[in-house]
């Protein structure tokens, strides 16, 4: 990885939440890379770790019950975690933004999609409110809704439109950095398939970058090039579509390409991962996965694994590779 | 011939809404074989839900007729229907709300068994409730525990538990697991299977999401906008879809696959909105076949191939 | 990105001015005791400036209609608006009012020579005609009856516009007395008969002060009538402010927001004189407290119960408790002291309980009698009921307590269903034989009475050969005997004769009070 | 939202005539007789007492009055005359409601600026010592009986410090201690509903979308949050206005406000019938247009709404 | 998953006992510090209701009219009232009738409500029309104006007046009970029920009511404290309970013809109803929180 144009560098990042039934350990020394023009895939199920690890990256975790315990994030050569208040709301929107899974609800129900968006845009630049309202309706137009919709509320949109209209707002102001998480969960599936093409295009037209959470191999397949596979808070495989779709190597990983339906499959054998997630406040000792490994064997029990480069670009997080 | 354990006639159900009447379901027509699975997919607001309630009569048909076992069930009343009711059974998509919070994993498993006086004294009664936590595999450690103790797979499973106590025929399944991770999709799909076979059981499978039907069901049902599109066994469907939105439909699905080329399309447009719905074919105003006659008269359900309906003016 | 937050926050702050400013558009601060600058001087005092005058007053008035008059307090009011015939000077005597000179003719006939030149506040002029018609409206109305009973309504003569030949039924001892209250006021004719008889909303007297507003709840303004035929008030205008609430008079006239504040409770006398800027004046008023016992109760039929339980009740230590010594003097007989025929040396009933424990012997009962007390559920009354309780259980006599509100109390005793029941009642016009009648008389059971329902033909004969012997000894004999037989009867307890209590600012000149409670403003006004 | 207003109008009617209803049976089958108690303890004898009633028309069967009521009120808008003072109910009511309304302004601006302050705060720095603390304060607020609080008020702002009129109403100065008093409560109550209604928005996705967009806290919560929460808090201003309508009866009697709760009660111990009838008449109207525009407030407050009221 | 305790053989018939779901509520409820301070509150209140005679120095009743209007002294900690009575006694007595009227009246208020509230919640239309219609009638009225014309009309006295408060509480508790019916009616596991055959009644007494119980439970605790005032309120007015009874209400009445010279007469009973309505209102938080599933930790 070439250190020059290295857009973001996460090292040996952990999070803790402690509540009354204990302190829950969401995301474990975890370690993530990404240049520039990069589009990253975060996969992973409910309790790995994936908001949390993004949530931290824009330090919108709520202090308690959240906390950093230690790790650093470059952004652009600097560490997040040592910016002040000011600085990092100058950073939030501008340099990194971020979309949430339910359209449904992140919008502001009071406010006109065209006044949220404005918002965002006259918060980084010194631009008037009604210029600001016309850049808005430019950005409108652009994930392909009619600029005079800027003066609808939210309740009047529908789902997919709604979800065009945080994507809007996350791009205003061009960031270098865009967190998608779960973007099209909430969607039905022809209305993703439009929202998806849609992000595609602009992605591309502005040269973000992205970090795409989603539990969807089938999505990660169609957007992004590089893909982490993370479970109970830790990375366990990366590396490059190539490497994850065709020679996939951590048996959990293999397990979700197994037990995932596939309209194309011919078989309809599913090969479920026995088990369920590990309690998040008594994470098993050694190999997080061990309890539901097939491959398991002694060391994996009391010994964390360390994280193996088995081929250029492609690490995996296990004894037995 | 197999039996018809199954059979619905030109359904409607309306809402009545301030702005008009909501077309909710508007004369769906299909029959499901026993022991065999008929899925409704389709997108949001299309009606499958609201079939899967008014087959099981918790919602009452505006229109048409339900043969259950042969008998219109629309024409029984309230006792003779409890007495049905043991046959036909429904599981929910949302774990959270479709278990009372207040109950116990046992009474909540228990609670059929008790309002049909299943048994007369308690052990017989926790004999079978056992039987049904090992069945949908369950450990009975659980018996105590109370739902927002347990994750969302063991959710499902009660739910399936409870849904089997009184050993239905039929059940209707409400998007069973569209609300699970992938990991513990799996188990409880293999479970549904598993019970089919061993109990003989038919299910009437409704969700949206197209890789899952495509595993579990023999024949699909493709909905829009409160109509079937296009009928037929899963294996056709999947093959060679007719129906324009049934194409559209399977090609934005995502694939888990790389390099594989992609020939999406992508439709335009919103769904319309079901009140007070115009005459002509429902899909006309997003579909690139269009033609005049699809805008005035309703397209109705036609034999393109054996057992291959579609409900289109132009094959 | 400065301007949107406050411009939001300021957007909040007037919605809440919004409601506040709907809650405060009241009129400018009119507050009336501001000192005035300059006064003339009278001797080493020098007369304010400052001419109106605020009174709390403790219930709203019935009505300005002065027939409709008997609480204590719209008798003062009316009284300054309207004048009667004949009036009373402090020390009760009678004095020419309206009515310039007078004399009996004979048994039954008066002759009243009326000033001349009296205006009413309507520019009108005082004639006969307006005398004769207030009589017989007054004769019309429910309360001021009582008082013209004994007038012959066929037997007025105006033979001039300014001499009225009035004539009683027969005898009347008490006639005069009668004449000076205030319910049987001189209305005007033209006045009256243009407000189809409803004086109320605008009274046309020939008073001092001429009526001026009325806002129900709030308070009553009157204001001086400058072309007044006696002397003309100092004050320009009084309001009488109403405050229901005891301890808020006392706080209004501690804190000087008042000039003047009436009906005030006995226990706060002691630190109201101490306070310097003011005078508390305490003065002996008609009125007699009782407990009344229901002699038609068979628990209180008898005589030797009613005796007992007078021996039962150490009434001196209540009456400290209720009043303490400033408040009231003890009572010795139902008349109470300043009034002729009153009988000064009863011998009292002293608290003797071993007494008592014996005449309920007597009378059959040991220590199973049950009695009843009904009372206003006031602060007085619900302190006497403890006490008379506490002191009754000595005896052996269980007393129930059962306070009632303003009207369930009025309807109970007027069907004589209370048995043991504490009663203010007052003399208005200053003559025992009025008050004994109203009090014991057999014809006045039930509403009105004195709730002892007492029936007694000697009494009654007594009462009536005295009203119409014009012989003043004579008369005042026949009370005395009756005061005897009452009390040998034990038909009550007395309680006290309460003073009336009035609190001025130390500013406050010319207050001279007259016991019928009436207080005449004309003669008030400041000093420096 | 005409059209919605005039039928919300008109669903008062059934709900007025079954309020006049409740308030006539309850008064008719109260003991007591108006006629006596006007002529008070010394006054009337037998006749006198038949004479009143007479002209009071207090010996027509219950049918009779009620309908006599209502025929008026609907006829010619008249509530009939006071007992007492003889002067038509309506006007006795205009001297007094004026004033109640005022007081109840007064303190619902007070108790508003007071509640929604505190509430705010506590929300946004929930679990601190200033949210225990505010929380605390405002738990007293409500546990304090407001005739005590009228009392101690008014000793020690008229007597002891003399910065206060103890009673009486004419100008702003007589409002303050009264205000106070019956404010306190409210204020109470809006700072918890603020509180609580703040935390359920502020746990809203959008939220976390406007701070993800770099937005300052303040603004956040000022414009984003409290848009959003305002809805609850209206219904509990509009509640505690209507409360206050009726209810400060103890704090007008204490303070000697000529209100139309004192009025009322001094009413119904008379047995004033046509004074009670009217007034609670009025003060239900009031709560009721209260309430209306409590509802007509949700529509500028939430969009969603207003589609609704079209 | 914590706390399930079953052996793992399955012949053993589970003696299920519907334990964990109270401990749930009672364990959140604990760890609010304030609501636990109401609790202590509370009990006092209760222990002093029900041990009057026992921990009382004196007869509440027993006049003695020496040393009236006493100040707080060593042997009347809260001194003595108007007619020598021990204040402190008074107010430990006061406690029974004021919490016998916060609890009845509360009890009243809330099975006509919850009962009216349920009918209408569930069956809906014109009923639920009817029904909402009267209580609008009711809220309408301002409480204390209601209780004052019930008072009058049934009479003054201890029963009249807690049917009055019941009575004038009682829309609230209708509206309450009527709202969270009808979200739960609409609930999943209630159409699974009804897929079972079960009947209105069996869905009303097993899913219906237990779902519906947390709003009126802090509903109750918060107006046990509003019925408390109504009682003062009534007894400052006149119509309050048939003295000698210790009243906190009617002490306060009393007294405030006193307040000037001897401020303690209204200061205890003012505090003591003071007390009384603040543990209340600290409970209700309390349960509110410990009751709401959606504020899990």
């Amino acid at each position: 990885m070439e250190q020059k144009n290295l857009l973001l560098k996460i090292k040996d990042l952990t999070i803790n939440y402690n509540t009354y039934d204990g302190i829950v350990k969401a995301v474990e020394g975890l370690n993530l890379s990404m240049s520039n023009g990069q589009t990253l895939g975060l996969v992973g199920e409910t309790g790995a770790g994936k908001t949390t690890t993004v949530k931290g990256i824009m330090r919108l975790l709520p202090d308690p019950p959240a906390k950093i315990v230690r790790g650093e994030i470059y952004f652009d050569g600097e560490n997040l975690l040592k910016k002040s208040k000011k600085e990092m709301r100058s950073i939030r929107g501008k340099q990194i933004s971020m979309i949430f899974q339910d359209p449904m609800t992140s919008l502001n129900p009071v406010m006109t999609v065209g006044d949220q968006i404005a918002e965002t845009i006259r918060l980084h630049n010194d631009i008037s409110k009604k210029q600001s309202f016309e850049e808005a309706c430019t950005m409108l137009e652009q994930v392909g809704i009619k600029g005079e919709r800027a003066g609808d509320y939210p309740h009047q949109l529908s789902g997919g439109m709604k979800q065009r209209v945080v994507i809007a707002m996350a791009l205003a102001c061009n960031p270098k950095l865009l967190i998608a998480d779960e973007p099209t969960t909430a969607l039905d599936v022809t209305i993703q398939a439009q929202v998806l093409e849609m992000m595609k295009k602009l992605i591309a037209q502005y040269n973000t970058s992205v970090i795409m959470i989603t539990h969807d191999l089938g999505i990660v397949a169609e957007t992004c090039d590089y893909i982490a596979i993370m479970y109970a808070g830790e990375i366990v495989e990366y590396g490059t579509k190539q490497h994850i779709f065709l020679n996939a190597k951590h048996p959990y990983t293999k397990g979700l390409f197994a037990c995932i339906p596939d309209i194309t499959a011919e078989d309809n054998k599913l090969t479920p991962i026995e088990g369920l997630m590990p309690d998040p406040t008594n994470l098993p000792k050694g190999c997080k996965f061990y309890p539901r490994c097939p491959m398991a064997g002694k060391e994996c029990e009391n010994e964390n694994p360390a994280n193996k480069e088995i081929e250029n670009g492609h690490f995996v997080k296990c004894h037995f590779v | 011939m197999p039996e018809k354990l199954l059979e619905v006639k030109n359904l409607k159900k309306y809402f009545k809404t301030k702005q008009g009447y909501l077309h909710a379901v508007d004369d769906v027509n299909f029959a499901i074989n026993r022991g065999k699975t008929l899925s409704l997919v389709g997108e949001s607001g299309c009606g499958k839900s609201t079939i899967g309630r008014v087959v099981l009569r918790l919602l009452e048909a505006t229109a048409g007729e339900i043969y259950f076992e042969g008998a219109n069930i629309r024409d029984l009343d309230k006792m003779q229907m409890r007495k049905y009711r043991k046959k036909m059974q429904i599981v929910f998509q949302d774990p959270y709300s479709s278990l009372d919070s207040r109950k116990s994993v046992y009474e909540s498993i228990a609670e059929p068994l008790v309002v049909q006086k299943a048994f007369t004294n308690k052990k017989q009664y926790a004999k079978r409730v056992y039987e049904l936590m090992d069945t949908s595999g369950l450990a009975q450690r659980f018996a105590n525990a109370y739902p927002h103790e347990l994750d969302g797979g063991r959710r499902q499973r009660v739910g399936i538990a409870r849904a089997l106590a009184l050993n239905p025929s039929f059940i209707v399944l409400d998007e069973p697991v569209s609300a699970l991770d992938v990991s513990i999709q799996a188990q409880v799909l293999n479970l549904l299977q598993q019970l089919q076979d061993d109990l003989n059981l038919t299910y009437l499978f409704i969700s949206h999401d197209l890789s899952v039907v495509k595993h579990i069901s023999d024949m699909v049902a493709v909905m829009y906008l409160g109509k079937i599109v296009e009928l037929a066994n899963c294996k056709s469907i999947f093959q060679n879809p007719v129906h324009p939105y049934t194409k559209a439909l399977l090609s934005a699905v995502p694939i888990p696959k790389i390099n594989v080329k992609l020939n999406r399309i992508i439709l335009e447009g919103d769904v319309p909105s079901p009140i007070n719905p115009k005459p002509g074919c429902r899909f006309a105003g997003r579909c690139r076949l269009c033609s005049s006659v699809c805008k005035e008269s309703d397209p109705v359900l036609t034999e393109v191939d054996r057992g291959h309906f579609v409900s289109c003016f132009n094959k | 990105m400065k301007t949107k937050v406050n411009r939001f926050i300021t957007a909040l702050l007037v919605m809440a001015m919004f409601f506040a400013l709907t809650g405060c558009s009241g009129t400018p601060a009119d507050d009336t005791n501001e000192p005035g600058t300059q006064g003339a001087s009278t001797g080493e005092e020098i007369v304010s400036s400052k001419d109106t005058m605020t009174v709390a007053i403790d219930r709203e008035p019935q009505s300005m209609d002065p027939t409709a008059t008997n609480i204590s307090i719209t008798c003062t009011i009316v009284s300054q608006i309207f004048d009667t015939l004949l009036d009373f000077d402090p020390d009760m005597n009678i004095i020419p009012s309206l009515a310039e000179s007078y004399e009996q003719i004979d048994d039954v006939t008066y002759k009243f020579n009326l000033r001349k030149g009296v205006k009413f506040h309507n520019g009108e002029e005082l004639k006969a005609s307006d005398v004769v018609f207030s009589l017989k409206r007054a004769n019309e109305k429910p309360v001021s009856r009582a008082y013209t009973q004994e007038i012959d309504m066929e037997g007025f003569e105006t033979p001039d516009d300014y001499t009225v030949i009035i004539r009683t039924k027969e005898p009347y001892a008490a006639f005069y007395q009668s004449l000076c209250v205030s319910r049987l006021s001189i209305v005007n004719e033209k006045a009256t008969l243009e407000a189809e008889n409803d004086v109320n909303s605008n009274p046309v007297g020939t008073g001092p002060f001429k009526f001026a507003s009325w806002t129900a709840g709030d308070n009553v303004t009157i204001e001086r009538n400058d072309d007044y035929w006696g002397e003309t008030a100092k004050l320009k205008q009084v309001v009488f402010r109403i405050i229901t609430e005891q301890s808020s008079r006392v706080v209004e006239i501690e804190s000087g927001g008042v000039d003047a504040a009436l009906v005030l409770p006995a226990v706060d006398y002691e630190r109201l004189e101490d306070n310097e800027d003011i005078d508390l004046e305490l003065y002996t008023s008609h009125y007699v407290r009782y407990i009344a016992f229901n002699t038609t109760q068979d628990s209180l039929a008898d005589k030797r119960v009613r005796q007992a339980l007078n021996y039962a009740t150490d009434i001196d230590t209540i009456r400290d408790v209720l009043y303490t010594e400033k408040g009231a003097q003890k009572a010795t007989t139902p008349v109470p002291p300043g009034i002729e025929g009153r009988h000064e040396d009863l011998a009292q009933y002293d608290y003797n309980p071993e007494k008592a424990k014996e005449l309920l012997k007597e009378a059959g009962y040991d220590n199973d009698l049950e009695i009843s007390f009904t009372y206003l559920g006031n602060t007085t009354n619900t302190l006497m009921g403890e006490m008379l309780q506490e002191q009754w259980k000595d005896v052996g006599v269980i007393l129930t307590l059962n306070p009632l509100e303003s009207g369930a109390l009025t309807e109970n005793a007027n069907n004589m269903r209370q048995e043991v029941m504490p009663v203010r009642s007052a003399y208005s016009i200053g003559e025992a034989g009025e008050g004994l009648m109203k009090l014991f008389h057999s014809s006045n059971h039930g509403p009105g009475g004195s709730r002892v329902n007492y029936t007694n033909p000697r009494v009654d004969e007594l009462l009536e050969t005295a009203k119409v012997t014009m012989d003043e000894n004579e008369r005042n004999e026949m009370y005395r005997e009756v005061q005897e037989i009452v009390h040998d009867e034990a038909l009550m307890i007395y309680l006290c004769y309460e003073y009336t209590s009035v609190a001025l600012g130390s500013k406050v000149r010319g207050f001279n009070p007259i016991p019928t409670e009436r207080i005449d403003y004309s003669t008030i006004y400041f000093v420096e | 939202m005409l059209k919605y207003i005039i039928r919300r109008v008109l669903m008062l009617i059934p709900v007025m005539l079954g309020v006049s209803l409740v308030v006539f049976t309850l008064m008719y089958i109260t003991p007591g007789n108006p006629a006596e108690i006007l002529l008070g303890e010394e006054g009337g004898s037998k006749e006198a007492i038949e004479l009143l009633e007479e002209e009071m028309g207090l010996n027509d069967p219950y049918i009779v009055r009620f309908g006599r009521f209502i025929w008026n009120l609907v006829s010619k808008g008249d509530l009939g005359t006071c007992y007492a003072t003889r002067q038509p109910v309506s006007q006795r009511i205009a001297q007094t409601f004026p004033n109640t309304l005022k007081l109840a302004g007064l303190s619902v601006g007070l108790a508003v600026v007071i509640g929604v302050v505190l509430g705010i705060v506590s929300a946004v720095k929930q679990y601190s010592i200033f949210d225990n603390v505010a929380m605390a304060l405002a738990m007293l607020g409500t546990s304090m009986p407001n005739f005590w609080q009228g009392l101690l008020l008014m000793i020690l702002f008229s007597i002891h410090l003399q910065w206060l009129p103890a009673s009486g109403f004419s100008s702003f100065k007589h409002m303050i201690l009264p205000a106070v008093t019956i404010g306190t409560s409210s204020a109470a109550v809006i700072a918890r509903m603020t509180r609580s209604s703040m935390l359920e928005v502020i746990r809203q996705d959008y939220i976390s979308t406007a701070r993800a967009k770099g937005q300052s806290e303040i603004v956040v919560i000022l414009r984003h949050a409290l848009k959003n929460a305002l809805i609850p808090i209206i219904t509990t201003v509009g509640i505690r206005f209507g409360v206050m309508m009726g209810g400060a009866v103890l704090t007008e009697s204490i303070f000697a406000i000529p209100g139309i709760g004192k009025m009322m009660v001094d009413a119904i111990k008379a047995r004033n019938y046509p004074v009670v009838q009217g007034g609670v008449l009025v003060i239900a109207l009031a709560f009721s247009v209260v309430n209306l525009i409590v509802d007509i407030l949700y529509a500028f407050a939430d969009p969603r709404l207003k589609s609704q009221y079209r | 998953m914590s706390n399930v305790t079953l052996q793992e053989s399955s012949e053993l018939v589970p003696t299920y006992k519907k334990k964990s779901q109270k401990a749930e509520v009672w364990r959140r409820f604990c760890r609010n510090k304030k609501a636990v301070v109401g609790l202590i509150m509370l009990c006092v209140l209760i222990f002093a209701a029900i041990f009057a005679q026992y921990i009382a120095p004196y007869d509440p009743i027993e006049q003695n009219l020496k040393n009236r209007l006493q100040k707080p002294s060593v042997e009347h900690i809260f001194g003595t009232d108007e007619l020598g009575r021990d204040i402190l006694s008074r107010v430990i007595y006061g406690s029974r009738i004021s919490v016998s009227v916060g609890l009845i009246a509360v009890g009243i208020a809330c099975l006509l409500g919850g009962f009216l509230g349920a009918i209408a919640g569930y069956y809906g239309g014109s009923l639920d029309n009817v029904i909402m219609r009267f209580m609008d009638i009711a809220m309408a009225i301002p409480s204390i104006l209601l209780n004052i014309a019930i008072v009058s009309a049934l009479g003054s006295g201890l029963q009249n007046m807690m049917i009055a408060i019941g009575i004038s509480t009682m829309p609230r508790y209708c509206r309450i009970m009527r709202s969270s019916i009808m979200s739960v009616r609409d609930q999943e596991f209630v159409e699974a029920s009804k897929a079972a055959g079960a009947s209105d009644f069996f869905i009303i007494t097993q899913h219906i009511i237990p779902n519906s119980m947390a709003p009126m439970i802090v509903q109750i605790s918060m107006s046990v404290g509003t019925a408390i005032l109504s009682c003062a309120s009534l007894s400052f007015i006149g119509l309050g309970i048939e003295p000698p009874t210790p009243e906190w209400g009617a002490m306060l009445s009393t007294g405030r013809d006193f307040i000037r010279n001897s401020p303690h007469i209204t200061t205890f009973p003012g505090a003591a109803i003071m007390f009384a309505i603040y543990a209340m209102n600290l409970i209700g938080d309390g349960l509110r929180d410990a009751l709401d599933p959606k504020l899990k930790d």
